[in-house]
């Protein structure tokens, strides 16, 4: 594999092409047209953001952990990509619609939902962790890119409703390969339906690198589809947090979507299961180090005048805190009961399953009593 | 009673549902201003506007997941595929995401879309035009399939798959759109039978002939056929294929005692495998015969001029008759 | 419909963001970058691909005839859509491999498909008319856009095995939509595949215009791929082999795929069981008339100082020559036995059909003579 | 004989495959430097280079339709989907493609494309990852569906299918990629039983055990089982899904009367319902009692903490080998 295979998007060699507001050293750069997106972002804001980055990074670790000591299946680590997840989710207002991957616990966790919601599914106690319309955050998706096309059909809906509202699909570098987005890309240009596509470009699609799947910026993907595409620097929160509230005031005037790539690095493994040391070197994991999009926000709220001394313990407090919670809420979980298998399968009564669970409770009869409390949440 | 067209009676049962609600949304390749290739939903847009009855860009993975995503907002859509052979392209939505949504949610997200499929064969079109793809999605859980056979079938039924909560293949016999019947349009959809109910056609004593769609007609005409012939056929529209309707189908099974079950799709794990294998089940001791199934051959669809050496027909439903009774037939004589 | 829906490519009224070389009154315009690619065509050359289109168009006129007469089952006519075809298949190089839809009876025939093979899958008796490796034209395409991932896939075969060759995928703008067009510009791209995607924009799909297929030049799809993207004026022939000849160049010399936008319009039905009224209008389709391929070039021929008159009475006759002979062989075919229905389903021996057949056969016995000539050519 | 597990087996199989015929490419997503997420392509690329195990973009569709354009070109693709839930986006191509290209050209264009599939479930994994999705495919004519369900004949099936002109679908139970068994690998392919043949794995007398992949462990412990409670099971491993090897499957059900098939698919419209219908046709007068199907529910694959529950075990298997046999079980006093 040669570089310009690794690194087709050139990030390395051409940082000036991307929207970025504070730099690797955590210096605010300043932009013309991007600067007005964050006028209100004042030191206290960039507090909350930096907050939220260092409490999901230690959900993020806490997750890792539980999963190396067997309490969950598997996990898929988001360290890295804290500022892209976190500077996308707080641009969106509360009605807006986020329709997510599976590794957008950053996501799931800014919209509210509980502890237990954000472990389930690795737990493999439910397939789902919360309620996607209590939330606006739908369930998470693992057949990849298929989400591109929910939100652009719920963008669509907004449309047809006279909303305001927007909704946001999440995907990764790797997706942008699969039928489903570019179909996506034709429905919302076509309806101007009022959805932000937000690509995470984490560099790795698995062990395929970004150069695998296109050969050019994945932000240029978007003209094709007579959509805007920017490219921002995903490990600058302030930068993501100006563009996605961009895109999203485009999709509220009715303009229509648009496309986000915003250029990041997983640092962990793509999920427990994998070994990245089989396809990627130390070099390249230690120069994304230097982009950190934590350290570079402390960075800048010490260059402000923040004390940031303070605001690192506190803040470490509240993440361990919110990491015994994810723990004990993990640990908490009971398993479903044995016919409940059988729940949701339909919304309305069905012979069928009807027939089968009712076998099924016969069959367990036969075991005697372990089979007692075995009764799922109705049909 | 009105008399219409089997397409006309889902015409108007589509307007019904649209005036009757309105997150009900038609969406589909050319059903607009074309009003469909088989003009199913002819002046529907006009009627309805364009964010009712909607156009969409040439991509089924496209129209059923944006379908998805309708739901989620508490839609209810309506998604034509133009032709059985092009629902391919979007089955992975189907089975990954409509099927399974509702499950995995727990409940929360209800996925009322339908998703309307022409299908079959005997019309002479080129390939991709003829296919019987229902088996596919009988066998997915979390879908319900239904079929209509007659126009006021097919008025009612497709009401009653739009008003349900759960996701519906609703297949449509694309031979028989311009075929007549009666149509009470204004009865009542809470008074109508279940879709998942299954009809008896013509009652019979000697063998229960089981089929949907196109071929209800063809076993009817089998069971004139037979009864000039002493066989007394009792011929079951199923109407549901997934769930089946097995109380109708074993009471009559277990009178006559024989069962013939007819499909234009292929026989190898087509629907008639399931029929037959849970008949057998619930009906061994009733059994006089083993279930005889009758079906389009397992080849690719052929080119129009030998379909009606594909597809089956009143003599090869008859010969199953025969077969089942241990009459001559085209197996006398071979190894069973 | 507003306007802007139904002319979002722009075609009316920015005639000059294509590739034309011959304009519609059939005055050549001078190209300093395309002018090369066809240096060598001659007026004797052009005469030839004057001859090809009236041929074509006259094959087609006889196919439509036949459908309205009962002898056809359906026919797709490629009306107005000569230049684009000729254009394109008369750039290609005998070892190149052709991947088409439905529509391009032009490529059919100019590969040297015989007249019997150009309308036996619209008679129904059989579902292909020839030999793919004969005629390094593959079995026609229905499933829309399908077939741009065969010619991707041959191309980086072509590329494996170090030739020089190149394929060709056509499709229409409607394709555009589907997944498998995008993905296979993927493919293509990351692979370097030499594949010439050639669009023929026709302004329509069935009743769709192509401006809900898409909000921006068709062309510029291939930008987000990392591809060159051409619009080319479709109804002139010499622009088109130009454009073609430049694309295929690139695939040879490794340089990868090209997107060509041919600007055409489909000026008679969608087939013969579409009604095109319904949806367009008069004016559009006289508006079209006046960019006809074929008039444009005998204007080209004209001004030459070619005569004109007899070149026009002589190809006349050859295409009335075409079209007997079409009819005849279309009159010709005979139905195929019946057992034929079990022929080739696999290219080795399989028990289930094997048994299938033998029913079959047994069944058809039952009555009698009837059944006597209907075994198949083989397995 | 060397001892290698299932995973190993088939490793060695491409590897021969990809040494023996040059047109012999592998086509897939992360199979080149990581050697595939199940590491069953560990190492070929290092051996034979990125244009012969190739890592393509993420997209299935895409993979089974430049498999079928290589096709075109005289190769013989071998494409991997990397799990089981992830095919459906290739089902286009797979269905209206891969599958009727021979018989569309009229034997013109040979389609030897070979696609594995990982399957089944019990490994305790996300959504998607689990999905038994083979009686899409059995249904599908024109395409061979095979499943192997150990060492050995992962080594030889691998091969096999590589070698056919026909496409095969190759299901892989990914639960037993560990469990290791004697292979003998200096055998000659020529020699080898045709991968069509199904295997007696245990034989017996009283009930004939059906079953494939992962299950046929489960089965010949059931055998075990209920040998000590006086019952002899004939285990048969069926390996070919599409077709079938009903000759040995009628020979052992003539003897036992008996049929019971198991599978991790759910029931309706599963492989067992064909099986069920086949045999119920081929050998009526032969049973004491309906075939008994022992399958996963009709539901979405549950999450990790139920599949205990979807799952058939070993115990259910014996419930279902006492239904056949008309002892105590999970139905006794039941309406059929
Ligand atoms: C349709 C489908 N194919 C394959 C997979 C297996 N898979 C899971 S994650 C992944 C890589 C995704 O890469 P990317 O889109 O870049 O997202 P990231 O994991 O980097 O966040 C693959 C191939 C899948 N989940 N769905
Ligand atoms: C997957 C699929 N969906 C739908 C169709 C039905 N259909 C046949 S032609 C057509 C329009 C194609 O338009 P375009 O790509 O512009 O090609 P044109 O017919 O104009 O040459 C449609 C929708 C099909 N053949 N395949
Ligand atoms: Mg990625
Ligand atoms: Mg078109």
């Amino acid at each position: 594999m040669t570089l310009s295979d690794r690194d087709a998007t050139g990030l390395l060699t051409r940082p000036e092409s991307f929207v970025q507001l504070v730099d690797e050293t955590g210096t605010r750069r300043h932009d013309a047209e991007f600067d007005p997106w964050v006028a209100d972002v004042d030191a206290a804001a960039l507090g909350r953001l930096y907050r939220d980055m260092v409490i999901v990074r230690r959900l993020d670790a806490e997750g890792v952990a539980l999963q190396r000591q067997g309490e969950l299946g598997l996990w898929p680590p988001l360290a890295g990509q804290e500022a892209a997840q976190i500077g996308s989710v707080r641009a969106l207002r509360d009605d807006d619609f986020a329709f997510t991957s599976y590794r957008e616990l950053a996501v799931a966790w800014a919209r509210g939902v509980a502890a237990e919601g954000l472990v389930t599914t690795w737990r493999g106690t439910a397939s789902s962790g919360w309620d996607p319309a209590a939330h606006r955050v739908a369930v998470p998706q693992i057949i990849i890119g298929a989400q591109a096309l929910h939100a652009t059909g719920y963008a669509m809906g907004l449309r047809w409703d006279h909303s305001d509202a927007a909704a946001i699909a999440y995907f990764g570098d790797g997706a942008t390969s699969e039928g489903d987005v570019n179909e996506a890309f034709v429905f919302a240009s076509s309806f101007e339906a009022p959805v932000v596509f937000f690509c995470q470009n984490n560099q790795w699609a698995i062990s395929e690198p970004v150069g695998l799947q296109s050969k050019q910026e994945l932000a240029r993907r978007a003209d094709g589809f007579a959509m805007p595409g920017i490219r921002v620097d995903g490990n600058d929160v302030l930068a993501v947090l100006a563009v996605t509230r961009m895109a999203l005031e485009r999709a509220r005037r009715g303009d229509g979507p648009s496309l986000i790539e915003a250029v990041t690095y997983r640092m962990g493994p793509h999920t427990t299961a994998d070994d990245p040391s089989r396809y990627r070197d130390d070099a390249e994991l230690a120069a994304w180090r230097e982009r950190d999009p934590i350290a570079r926000l402390l960075a800048l709220l010490e260059g402000l005048g923040v004390d940031v001394a303070g605001l690192e313990r506190e803040t470490a407090e509240a993440a361990d805190r919110a990491a015994a919670e994810l723990r004990a809420a993990c640990l908490g979980l009971v398993d479903p009961p044995a016919l409940s298998v059988f729940d949701h399968v339909y919304a309305e009564p069905n012979s069928h399953v009807a027939r089968q669970r009712e076998h099924y409770e016969r069959y367990l009869a036969l075991f005697g009593d372990e089979a007692s409390d075995q009764n799922g949440a109705g049909r | 009673m009105t008399t219409l067209t089997l397409g006309k009676a889902l015409n108007r049962g589509l307007r019904n549902a649209l005036a009757a609600d309105d997150r009900v949304v038609l969406m589909g390749e050319d059903i607009g201003t074309l009003g469909g290739v088989f003009r199913i939903t002819d002046g529907l847009q006009a009627e309805f506007g364009r964010e009712r009855v909607v156009d969409s860009p040439l991509s089924e993975a496209g129209l059923i997941g944006t379908a998805v995503g309708l739901a989620y907002r508490g839609f209810r859509p309506v998604v034509e595929i133009q032709f059985d052979g092009f629902i391919y392209p979007g089955f992975d939505q189907i089975v990954a995401q409509v099927a399974k949504l509702h499950y995995r949610s727990r409940g929360a997200v209800k996925v009322p879309i339908t998703i309307r499929v022409p299908f079959g064969g005997g019309i002479g079109a080129a390939e991709h035009h003829s296919e019987s793809p229902e088996a596919y999605f009988a066998h997915t859980a979390g879908l319900r399939v239904v079929v209509c056979s007659n126009p006021a079938d097919a008025h009612v039924m497709i009401q009653q798959a739009i008003a349900s909560d759960d996701p519906v293949l609703f297949f449509e016999p694309k031979r028989r759109y311009h075929v007549k019947g009666e149509v009470d349009e204004a009865a009542s959809l809470a008074d109508a039978k279940p879709m998942g109910i299954a009809t008896v056609v013509a009652p019979g004593d000697d063998v229960t002939l089981v089929t949907y769609g196109a071929l209800v007609q063809t076993a009817k005409d089998a069971a004139v056929a037979a009864a000039e012939d002493g066989v007394s056929l009792e011929v079951i529209d199923l109407r549901s294929l997934a769930p089946v309707d097995y109380p109708t189908l074993e009471a009559s099974l277990r009178r006559t005692g024989r069962l013939v079950i007819a499909h234009e799709a292929g026989q190898q794990g087509g629907v008639g495998a399931e029929i037959a294998a849970s008949l057998t089940e619930r009906c061994f001791d009733y059994l006089e015969h083993a279930p005889v199934r009758v079906t389009g051959h397992d080849i690719p669809y052929p080119p129009a001029k030998l379909e009606q050496h594909h597809l089956p027909d009143l003599d090869r439903i008859l010969d199953g008759v025969d077969r089942v009774l241990g009459r001559a037939n085209s197996l006398s004589g071979v190894e069973a």
